[in-house]
């Protein structure tokens, strides 16, 4: 076990918070934004992401992977995370890809995961049916017909779902809780209706309705009804990926926050000499160690096939999940009235931290499914 | 029937004859008149309500009928606002300059500025914004920087204010201006200021805020003139008549409220609504965090009818009225926190078809609270206030601590 | 509604807090528990309260009382609460006293209600079983026998339950939620065993064990089988008066906490003077003033026979618990180290807060039983 | 085998062969034996590995041989300490004096106090006691009033001291006194004196706490006589060396926090024992909240382990050190209110029959949980530091705020 970056995840993170400063800035997201952009991300970054290898740090090498595993994938996500670089890797690599490498046949992989690693496709998984993240009920039915399947219902927040090449989605193939199987649908299938859903955090989230979409055997992804503890697997990749992001940006956050403190001068001080302002800083000070401890157990966890991997997993998720409502809201409350402006970034970085606090289950959601952690000691 | 009660009956006549009935009740945003060289009408009785309470010089009851207002007595004018209540009507249109630079004008204005500024007041033909707030004085208001600089017979004013409401919309504004730069103490060397927002220089450009757009306004003054007749009570005397109108706000704010329907969202309907059947522990242990929250809002009205009762008994409200703000504010924030907690992604919507109207509100709603617990004090102005005036406890002596 | 106190209630208010000052102030308190007397207040006390007509306040003149209801009362339960005074008004008058104003036969009136007012008599009532309030769930059995009933059991956290002259005990009589039924049990019946529960706030809280327990038919406050409803107002006015008690206790320790916070010097400035500080104590006056609108609230609702009297107790109970919960915690912190010796009086106002807080239900408790305050807005 | 891997086989060898099987693992409170002229063993096996310690010098392994000391290289030491936790033997007895004093006596003593001095020490038969906070002097420890007047051969000393652990039981004190009342700042006028707590005119008195009697003296000092032997480094220059001091503090703590077994209350399994089905809404919503205590303690103990592994990687971990005391401290607070939540009446218990022997446990730790946010650096202090050393927030200028 280890909860720190050894030296060449170090390097990685060096790499990774260059890149994305300089290439993708915070800016970047705001001009997204202000052109109304429905893809969310930058085509030609993404393609440099993929340049740099970062498609491929957590496959294995059998699969055209480094095997770098999900704590140098941390590393690229927390430093994303620190300007609000906008990406596919979440939607594609972690999701779509853990699925496949762990689940998808050699046909499979070779028509979707090389191609992704590669850079030259990417896929969007379809998971999420109500408000809030619950793959414990998904009702989307896939029947058999004679010659496949078909599916039907509807899916929302489908991350980078607007012109993906193919969805992976999840559907119910038999009543049990755990019923549920994983099948590809490629773009352009018929009966298949892409909208967005535009968020606060101006990213590429899209509603999926399918409507008797007739589907291949080919394109079920490992056995019939045996497709949740896939899915488990990959969403617990993504929400570790989720906790680095939104750490990164709680961290660059609270950063820019002192900044203010330290220089804004209000009664003939700076503002963060009121100790008010202070000890609540030094709270957030303390939430963040916690948070990043949590995290990198995760992390760890993963790569370790620790069989507690998925409870710690839910502590990193619940804990930055918390600490980012907290930190979010304190960065408003403290930069004053112009932290509620637009022509800050604070407003930037709370509308995507809010987002990423959903996103695969909030903390309500963790606190739950992390209990568990709780009767070992 | 004593005088006063036959105003009374007279009064309420004239209200019930004059006061259109789609004008009784609160308005929903958007839906109130608000006066000056612009004023629109949404409809016919909007134009009614607005001409004859005008007329009969009811924008400012009170008001002598030397400037255009109504002449009535203190306890005409109280007689009055009850039977406007009573028949819950509208008031025939919103304006800041009767609010709260009126009365300070009435007390501290020459017989000349009365003249000149009160009656167009009272005619609704002057649309009235605040300049305050500048972007190096939010709390600290001392601070301002915005310039008069003495020309003879004019001041040109350069700066720039911030967080005018309508300030693009408006035709005059008041404002504080620094006209002396050298006294050691930054209050003393404040102005109190009118001027016309149409004059050459004055840009009010409105502010996008996190919320998206939004009725807030920077204003730039580019080597604005202002004539000297312009200037309000004695030159860097501004700071005393600042306090004076900002004490007005508090009853101009309630005034408002009062009659604007503002969208409120409540939280345990809305909850309700999408936790039906809260089963799991989380959702059971989110309503459990609701109705807390909802309890302690039970609470906060309770507390406002309580303020009403002592106030009434002629009890010390001073340290009730302190917390009111403060707590109203955070108590909104904490609501729509819930709620985007119980709504997941449905309370994160910004814009298109896939989220209701009342989802997109709840979004904009929630954002712009984070407004409410900064703007007009701040949480931790106000909670310096309780600390110091109602408990009284020290400030931190010249040196400081170690 | 009037959620303040009239001119008679605050000329109460003033009498009771003169009179707990010079007779019964925090000292008295001390003196009994050092000396460990079980009884836990002063009989010559009780006697001077008596003949102020406190024990007569919220009775009917029909009865011999002085029909000056449940905010008269409260004002005397605030004054106490400001002095940690002990006296078995809660038990006796008020829990006790309603259960034989409400449901007492002529006869049962006589012999128990008349003497308490006069303040020869003391009842303490028997509810409680487990280690919290649950009313719901009572447990000890009464049954049919051919003199009467029997009754066995056990009952905890009788409030003065030790050197009462009876207890009024709740009983299951029937199977049904609310099938219970309430009964006298005169002290010195065979089968009764009582001792004292030690609680940290030195009163005189006892253990009811009924072993067999033989009662008459006349022992049988009204009906069979319904004693719930009685059960519940004497509960809901006992609630209300510990949370006047509470408050009064509360607003008296946070004063002291001012006190400290203006004269106590550390770093060469009082402490009163940090920012930090400030805000927290500012933060408490904005909750005591919230709670005192719900205790007046919940005062005046009983006053009103208002139908959501027990709503609004309840209201008043969580807020008044929660803030107690805090109020007591921060007067500890912020007096320091001396805040945790016995020397000062804070130590035992955090105790007697503390079961305060416990005493007929917690903030959890009726921060549930409040909640249908909320569907009717 | 080098010379090091010899020493570490003789050692193991030694330990396996002297330290008593019955004291190895952690002792219950109350089981360790405190070194001093009244020194008690509970048992034989106790006064064994006590003896044969002290015989080897190894009561204080690393100091030099001339004062009793084990004389072992740092090396040596490091593999000693590292055998002894491989053993998990517990210490042969506790001393504030070796632990806390003596490495300053070490550095700043004369020749003659480390032979008078530290050789008992090394011996076990002086227990030492710490005399710094005095009622008027807590967090501001600079303020102490205890004074030591210059009488030719001897100092007079006069005052009190507060939260002297086992001041009762302790034959030496080293305490910080004024020497000095003159000088403008008040850490400039403090000099560190040891003295005999059996001396006439020390009188030390067991403090009552809300929890109930405790281990912690208030000593007075009337008229006592102290040589000047006695001064430990310059006159007036104690400050720097209750520093040091201060810096063993820590390290002294957490070594009596490995073999102490402090009575640990797990808030799961004790909240599971009082609420086995949590059935209504708010029993679910306080196992939430429970779970979210325990998890937040989940993630301090990933943090200490994150701590460890960067120290040794080598990184700063200021940052987080910074923050150890106020979230355990903070923490363990809350979690007894989280066990006094679940267990109303049960946690309530002060003494007698009525309780079990964990419930009353439970009770105290409770109250003293209130201690462990105050001493050794309170809760604010903390967060004073953190924001200021960590977070390189500005302090308060001169002249403060308006």
């Amino acid at each position: 076990m280890s909860l720190i970056y050894n030296e060449e995840q170090r390097m990685l993170l060096d790499t990774a918070q260059e890149f994305f400063a300089e290439r993708s800035p915070v800016s970047a997201l705001r001009a997204l934004r202000d052109r109304n952009d429905a893809l969310g991300f930058e085509p030609a970054l993404w393609q440099e992401m993929t340049e740099l290898g970062w498609t491929a740090i957590a496959f294995p090498e059998a699969l055209g992977g480094l095997e770098f595993g999900y704590k140098g994938m941390g590393t690229v996500f927390e430093s994303a995370g620190r300007y609000l670089s906008a990406s596919p890797l979440l939607s594609s690599v972690v999701l779509c890809g853990s699925v496949l490498e762990q689940g998808g046949s050699e046909a499979q992989q070779n028509e979707w995961l090389a191609e992704m690693i590669a850079g030259s496709k990417r896929l969007a998984l379809a998971v999420d049916e109500g408000a809030r993240h619950n793959p414990e009920r998904i009702a989307l039915a896939a029947t058999r017909t004679e010659q496949g399947f078909e599916l039907s219902g509807d899916k929302v927040m489908v991350v980078d779902g607007l012109g993906a090449d193919g969805w992976i989605v999840a559907a119910r193939t038999s009543a049990a809780a755990d019923g549920v199987s994983l099948f590809i649908v490629p773009a352009g299938a018929e009966g298949v209706a892409v909208s967005r859903q535009n968020l606060i955090d101006s990213r590429n989230t899209a509603r999926l309705r399918l409507n008797q979409v007739q589907v291949a055997p080919e394109q079920l992804i490992g056995e019939l009804g045996q497709g949740n503890a896939l899915l488990q697997t990959a969403l617990d990749r993504g929400r570790a990926c989720i906790a680095a992001e939104l750490q990164g940006a709680c961290e660059e956050l609270f950063k820019t926050t002192l900044d203010y403190l330290r220089t804004r001068v209000q009664f003939d001080v700076p503002i963060g000499s009121f100790q008010a302002l202070q000890h609540r800083a030094a709270w957030i000070h303390v939430d963040l160690e916690l948070a990043r401890s949590s995290l990198m157990a995760a992390l760890d966890a993963i790569d370790r096939g620790d069989e507690q991997a998925a409870q710690l997993v839910s502590l990193a998720k619940w804990k930055v999940g918390q600490v980012a409502d907290k930190v979010s809201n304190e960065a408003v409350q403290m930069h004053g009235g112009i932290g509620v402006t637009d022509e800050l970034d604070v407003g930037l970085y709370f509308k995507r931290i809010r987002v990423l606090q959903a996103l695969l289950g909030d903390a309500d959601y963790h606190l739950n499914r992390a209990a568990p952690l709780l009767e070992e000691t | 029937m004593s005088a006063i009660e036959t105003f009374r009956a007279e009064t309420r006549a004239w209200l019930e004859a004059n006061c259109p009935e789609s004008l009784r009740g609160p308005a929903a945003a958007g839906e109130l008149v608000w006066g000056g060289s612009q004023v629109e009408f949404a409809n016919e009785d909007q134009r009614l309500w607005f001409e004859r309470m005008r007329d009969r010089g009811w924008f400012c009851p009170a008001w002598p009928e030397a400037y255009g207002g109504g002449g009535l007595a203190a306890e005409e004018d109280a007689v009055l606002q009850k039977e406007l209540k009573r028949l819950r009507c509208r008031p025939p249109q919103i304006n800041l300059g009767i609010w709260m630079l009126g009365p300070v004008l009435l007390e501290f204005g020459t017989e000349e500025q009365k003249q000149r500024l009160l009656t167009p007041m009272t005619r609704g033909e002057v649309r009235w914004c605040q300049g305050f707030s500048e972007p190096n004085a939010g709390s600290d208001l001392a601070n301002i920087r915005t310039t008069a600089v003495d020309e003879g017979d004019h001041f040109v004013v350069n700066g720039s204010k911030i967080w005018t409401s309508y300030g693009d919309k408006s035709d005059w504004m008041y404002a504080l201006v620094r006209t002396d730069n050298s006294s050691p103490k930054k209050q003393e060397g404040i102005s109190l200021l009118v001027l016309d927002m149409h004059a050459e220089g004055v840009d009010a450009r409105p502010i996008d805020l996190i919320s998206g757009k939004s009725s807030f306004c920077e204003v730039f003054f580019d080597n604005v003139k202002v004539s000297k007749d312009n200037l309000i009570g004695p030159l860097n005397g501004g700071w005393t008549l600042a306090k004076r109108l900002l004490q007005h706000e508090r009853s101009a704010m309630s005034k408002f409220g009062e009659f604007s329907l503002p969208t409120h969202f409540d939280l345990m309907s809305i909850l309700g609504k999408y936790l039906p059947d809260a089963e799991t522990p989380s959702d059971i242990a989110l309503r459990a965090r609701a109705q807390a929250a909802a309890l302690d809002e039970h609470a906060y009205n309770l507390t406002v009818q309580r303020m009403g009762e002592a106030a009434r008994a002629g009890q010390d409200v001073s340290g009730i009225a302190s917390i009111m703000k403060l707590v109203h504010s955070e108590q909104e924030k904490q609501k729509f926190e819930l709620l985007v907690d119980a709504m997941g992604h449905r309370a994160l919507g910004w814009d298109g078809d896939e989220f209701s109207e009342q989802e997109l509100g709840i979004s904009k709603a929630w954002l712009l609270s984070y407004t409410q617990t900064i703007a007009g004090g701040s949480s931790e102005v106000q909670l310096n206030v309780i600390a110091k005036r109602v408990l009284e406890l020290p400030d931190a002596p010249k040196g400081g601590a170690k």
